[in-house]
């Protein structure tokens, strides 16, 4: 298994899925992590090392998706199993398959919500957004540009964040996906703009910073903060107000779900199948609020807790 | 030669190895009470690694120094200081960023009496400056006009000044001088000269490293001659010439019995 | 014994002359200044007075360029909230650099320490008191840790931090395993944690109890480093190690010193950053090395030792922070804030060095 | 005028008794060493025995750890293939710390670079070959900006390179928009610019192009140090800066060659990491500035200049990329591989600073 | 004074400011075919600024200097170098880390014949080696066993030596000495006035810095009085004697119109 960074919370409870599952099943499983979100040659690198510890498959939740395609089709030369957890590699089938949530898909949700929520002062709304770090890997643009898709708001080029000329878009900002950027970012954000209503941000720990700064200032009931995880703390955040609604992944099924068709494949030479109509086996993505909106699929907070990581 | 009196320090069979160079070999020490010991030898023979050994700089590698009869084993510099023993290394040992006034008074700074110096611990900068003040005055060594300079606004002979005066003020049973002279002029040199005198009419003994031998033979009361790492001789300057130090220092003649026993 | 004319005597013959020689110091004609000299000298000998007139500019320049936004008391007030945490670090930065050092360790220090007192609060039921007293304590020993290093084995400081920085933050995550404390749970069992999060306004002026707590602690230290004995040998450690210690500074007693103190200021820091953030994560703090020495560079601390000042670092913490947010707030990618902040570092160095050589 | 004996005459008269003088050096007796002692007096002569007898041991250490998956060709050229840039960085590293410098902006030259080629081969239609052309003449001008900031402006190289670290990392994430260029893209259009990361096969031993490189680079580094003037006046630079101009070296224009040389390595290293991942990707190369320091750190270069070696690099990368991998295949988490590289760095530099202290 | 002969290197007018001070306050200079000139001065009087200013190390901020009658502004010691000027500075200028022939040859490197030098650049170790050793011995200067042993591991008097050495070797033109035996023993401040008497007989002239009267008066054909920046006064040390030329240097006394002209 190789994750992104063995720091980020999704990433740690993905690797506990993922032992549990192994030791139930009776698979040996070793760890490996980049040091930090974009580093590309630490996963090439253990890449690297699963081939030379005869490793029969690899889960990997790539950090740069499609630098790291050279190193994969080793791999798979090499007769590995490579599965894509997370977010797809780039193209799609450089992997033998993909257990991901679809951030895009996890973005668009929150959007379309936040839209419906807002109703009529969609069109006039005042959005923040929490981006993760400058280089802006997938995850980031995916999440950020599937949210303005939902808020139907035009996307300009849908691989790069900032060139959209929305006027509704008031502010982008990096939180490095945790509480201290996060709250930084919307400290200089409401400094930018005071009437920001709609914050999107990248992950749920920058959503709790954003709403410590909105805090500070008096203006959390005032805000609608939407976010994307569903880890038990933000799930938590949103029984509590702090986040409106969030798009929860399922990170523990997408590891036991890995492990599993590699033991399938080590057992049997088989392949595990994609979803019908996608490239790619969806792990599924869930809106969890309190507040549904008409005509979004979602669930309570209460059934979010149940299904929550971490 | 006056050895009535009990030596004020002594010191017995020093060692001290730098990894493969033996910078002491077995060298003995002897100090009396108000005389200028003066201190030669070749470059190398080890004479400022006794004084270090001496002043605490340096811990030797085996040995006994003793003061006032009683042993002694300082493990830094300070511990000499605090025993009274100031020294002037050859290097000055001064900070060059602090001022004048600081850096007489490193290591034993004033503190304000009463809550702010007890409890706050803040320095008597006043206090500081006038005592420094007076004592480069006393020691009509300088006029500078700021006490609170730089150090490293100071000319080299200057800062020699500093430094003399500095171990002359706080000495209070010994001073160590190692080559004072060295990089000064020869009015410099003359007012360090006069210095040390002065520091001997206040009854402190002091040691002067130096290989100025018309100084030496000027001021010393006795002289030490250092030569591989150990003492060589000790001869009287008003016995011996220039010619026969010179001599016994750079192992061109052997020194007489008398003096190797001294 | 042969009779020479060398024996011993009083001064040489061409010596006696000297007494009727010229006594005044050689002084040379001083040129006249012209006004920038005497500008410049008056800059060099108040170190910290740089780095404020480039934070008083660049406060003018975001003012007349972004307008009544930038230059209200209470985005001024938020700056200093925002630079809080790189400020106190920045403190224990400049003791360190001033010994001429340099403490790669210390967001790892800030954040383990904060971690520990979470968890300890929060997993273990002690009291909050409790909790920080052992996170204070965690922190004192990984300066001490460095300290030892340092001092007594006699490496160099930036190898031996390079090598804690790994350790520290690798024990971080070992330890928490990644779990954030949530600000909810710490507000109802362990609020102490959180207590420099809270704020009183002055107008429009907002300060928390970070920042004041930052403003203290750059008090403090800068009435230690200039008023008392030990603060002057910090100065004097890093201007010659040697010169100190055999001028009767314990030179390593000092270092260890330093480097525990800084390691008890990052771990007040960390306390500090729990109020900040709201809620413990063990992912923060991961630039506040390169931050706090950006801050005590900018702020025209000397990386060789021996030179600089506490006023200098929190300066230096600002200008970066009014840049952060000035530029943020005239509509700047946040690359060109990077950008901005890499030419800052050079430029306000640049300037220190001309005003150093010129007006020796 | 009066007639006095000081008039210019021949010696004075004590100095005549010196023609008798004892005229052999003054040796002292140099007790016996024990055999320890001549071990560290063989270490202490050749400085990059240190580094390459850890590594021989860690190599060991994992071949009993982790048995034949570890100790295969296979596994050990992987090695070599991994550290294969952290190498090439290594080497620059290394001559900008023996000139008593440092360079943080190592890696962000090296992305830069990479980027340029990259750019210029797909987008700009250029043919291959003026790509890495202009890849490399990017990499020699961020080199020349920091040696003129260094050199010229004489600011110190750790502010210089943090700085520019800043600005070129900037820039490569404004010019390049983000985008990752695919390796499938790069294959049909560019393929030169994957040149390195063909490979060839001798038995289980995998060696591609990046590592000959390497090893090549390694060299030619350790010829022009060792056997050329050029080499030898980086030393003495590093040495004494001042000694090494008034004795004839021109102490600013080695500096602003040696950082313009860096950073020309530096982007080759870009080309040879396009080889290696294949594609090019402007978020790599975030830690090679540390990655590189450490390899020249456990190798056993002075960071304060004039001591070291590029084989010493060589041997500090390889034993990280030994530890990174052996404990991998063992079985830890990377956490535990991050704690042990810290812990590795103040080891290996203990021991290094242990053998010169007691072998002087 | 055998001014008969053009002067070899003259100085007119030179102005050097650091900052605030100014060290150099329109200096004059000249030195003669063959001469062994001696410089001497309080400290701080500008010596060590006047012939940095002739050997490249600094640029004055005016003044012209003529080598040969021809107008030079060099811009490195590495031009005076090539020029035949070589020069022992007060702090020695040698790299500890490197070997005694590596410093010796520091810029001036002897290539392997053949394709290896021209091409590959190569150094030729042996000849540098074979060459320095055979300095040092014609100089009869050291007994040191291992030309290739670090500078460092040397005493204070054979880094000296291997100064001194080196730029006796190599001075075509003239060589300046900057205090070379400030730091040395009487019997290593022999050999360096040896050494110097020793290159003048080899016809170059000397510029001997220092502030050691007795050995400026023994080598001396001229002395150069400094004082406050500029020159004071030129005297032959056959018609004055010690004490006027310290009454002179100090300000004691005014120099006579004679040696103010010279
Ligand atoms: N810190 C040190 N490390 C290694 N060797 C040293 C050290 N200090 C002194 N030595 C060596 O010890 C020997 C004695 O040195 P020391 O400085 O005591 O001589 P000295 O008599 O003071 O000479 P000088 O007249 O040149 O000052 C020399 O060979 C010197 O190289
Ligand atoms: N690099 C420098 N920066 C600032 N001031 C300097 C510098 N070099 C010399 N000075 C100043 O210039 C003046 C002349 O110095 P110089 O070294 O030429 O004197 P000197 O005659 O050689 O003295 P000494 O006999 O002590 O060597 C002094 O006041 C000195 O402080
Ligand atoms: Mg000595
Ligand atoms: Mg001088």
């Amino acid at each position: 298994l190789i994750t992104k960074t063995d720091t980020n919370p999704f990433f740690v409870k993905m690797k506990e899925g993922a032992s549990a599952k192994a030791k139930e099943i009776g698979v040996d499983l070793k760890s490996y992590a980049g040091k930090a979100e974009g580093d590309n040659e630490g996963q090439v690198a253990a890449i690297e090392s699963c081939i030379a510890d005869g490793a029969k498959g690899i889960l990997i939740t790539a950090t740069d998706t499609a630098a790291i395609v050279p190193a994969v089709k080793k791999a798979r030369d090499a007769g590995v199993l490579v599965i894509a957890l997370d977010t797809q590699l780039e193209p799609a089938d450089a992997a033998d398959a993909t257990f991901a949530t679809d951030n895009f898909k996890a973005g668009e949700l929150i959007g379309s919500w936040a839209k419906a929520t807002l109703g009529d002062k969609a069109k006039d709304a005042h959005i923040a957004y929490m981006d993760l770090i400058a280089s802006q890997p997938s995850v980031d643009v995916q999440r950020d540009q599937g949210f303005m898709k939902g808020f139907g708001i035009d996307l300009a080029d849908p691989k790069k964040i900032g060139d959209e000329t929305d006027a509704r878009n008031v502010c982008h900002d990096l939180s490095s996906g945790n509480e201290d950027g996060g709250h930084t970012a919307m400290e200089n954000c409401l400094q930018k703009d005071p009437d920001i209503n709609v914050v999107y941000t990248i992950n749920e720990p920058a959503a709790a910073g954003a709403y410590q700064a909105l805090k500070a200032v008096g203006k959390e009931k005032d805000v609608l903060i939407v976010s994307v995880d569903g880890g038990c703390p933000g799930v938590k955040n949103v029984a509590e107000g702090v986040i409106g609604a969030t798009s929860q992944q399922y990170p523990l099924l997408m590891a036991s779900l890995g492990i599993e068709a590699i033991k399938a494949f080590a057992d049997s030479g088989k392949k595990p199948e994609p979803s019908p109509g996608l490239n790619f086996y969806n792990t599924g993505v869930t809106l969890i609020t309190d507040k549904p909106a008409a005509g979004i699929d979602s669930i309570d907070t209460k059934a979010g807790l149940a299904k929550c990581w971490g | 030669m006056t050895q009535a009196q009990e030596p004020i320090l002594t010191a017995r069979g020093l060692v001290k190895r730098y990894g493969r160079v033996t910078a002491l070999d077995n060298a003995d020490f002897d100090l009396y009470p108000g005389e200028i010991l003066a201190v030669i030898g070749d470059n190398g023979a080890g004479k400022s690694s006794l004084i270090k050994a001496i002043s605490g700089a340096v811990t030797p590698d085996e040995g006994e120094i003793r003061l006032d009869g009683k042993p002694i084993a300082f493990k830094s510099p300070m511990e000499a200081r605090e025993a009274g023993i100031e020294t002037v290394y050859q290097n000055l040992a001064l900070s060059p960023a602090l001022s004048i006034a600081d850096n007489m008074f490193l290591g034993r700074e004033i503190r304000k009496p009463g809550f702010l110096g007890e409890w706050l611990r803040m320095l008597d900068r006043p206090a500081m400056e006038k005592r420094a003040r007076d004592k480069l005055t006393e020691l009509g060594l300088m006029t500078i006009q700021n006490i609170s300079q730089a150090v490293e606004t100071l000319s080299g002979g200057q800062r020699q000044g500093v430094a003399v005066a500095r171990a002359a003020a706080f000495g209070s049973k010994m001073v160590i001088m190692d080559e004072p002279t060295a990089a000064l002029g020869v009015k410099e040199s003359r007012r360090v000269l006069e210095l040390i005198l002065d520091v001997k009419k206040r009854g402190l003994p002091i040691v002067l490293i130096s290989h100025n031998m018309p100084h030496v033979f000027e001021v010393a009361d006795r002289i030490h001659i250092h030569r591989l790492g150990r003492r060589l001789a000790v001869i009287d300057p008003k016995q011996y010439t220039m010619s026969d130090a010179v001599a016994f220092m750079t192992g061109a003649k052997a020194p007489p019995e008398a003096a190797l026993a001294a | 014994m042969s009779v020479e004319t060398t024996k011993a005597s009083g001064p040489q013959e061409f010596e006696k002359t000297l007494a009727a020689s010229d006594t005044s110091v050689a002084s040379f004609d001083t040129h006249s200044r012209t006004p920038l000299e005497s500008i410049q000298h008056r800059l060099h000998k108040s170190p910290a007075m740089v780095p404020l007139i480039i934070l008083l500019l660049s406060v003018i320049l975001f003012a007349i360029v972004v307008g009544g936004r930038f230059f209200s008391p209470f985005t001024l007030t938020l700056i200093l909230q925002q630079v809080a945490i790189t400020g106190m670090v920045g403190i224990a930065q400049t003791l360190v650099v001033l010994t001429a050092g340099i403490d790669l360790s210390v967001g790892a220090i800030m954040v383990l320490s904060s971690v520990v007192m979470g968890q300890f609060a929060m997993h273990y039921g002690v009291p909050a008191p409790v909790a920080v007293a052992v996170g204070l304590l965690v922190g004192a020993v990984c300066g001490f840790i460095n300290g030892i290093l340092i001092a007594r084995v006699k490496l160099p400081p930036f190898i031996v931090t390079l090598g804690t920085w790994s350790i520290y933050a690798a024990i971080n995550f070992i330890y928490s395993g990644n779990e954030t404390i949530r600000s909810q749970d710490l507000e109802t069992n362990a609020p102490l944690l959180q207590f420099f999060g809270n704020s009183f306004k002055i107008g429009g002026a907002v300060f928390t109890y970070g920042v004041l707590l930052m403003l203290i602690m750059a008090a403090i230290a800068w009435y230690v480093l200039n008023h008392t004995a030990w603060g002057r040998h910090v100065y004097a450690v890093g201007d010659d190690p040697e010169a100190a210690e055999l001028s009767g500074v314990r030179v390593d007693r000092m270092l260890l010193a330093v480097y525990t103190l800084t390691g008890i200021i990052c771990a007040i820091a960390g306390w500090a950053l729990i109020g900040r953030i709201g809620s413990v994560s063990p992912q923060a703090g991961q630039f506040e090395n390169i931050n706090s020495i950006t801050a005590v560079v900018i702020g025209g601390t000397s990386l060789f030792g021996g030179r600089g000042s506490i006023l200098g670092t929190i300066f230096g913490a600002l200008i970066v922070g009014v840049f952060a947010l000035g530029l943020r707030l005239w509509g700047t990618d946040p690359q060109w804030t990077q950008l901005s902040v890499g030419a800052l570092i050079i430029v306000a160095v640049g300037i220190d060095q001309w005003i150093r050589k010129i007006s020796a």
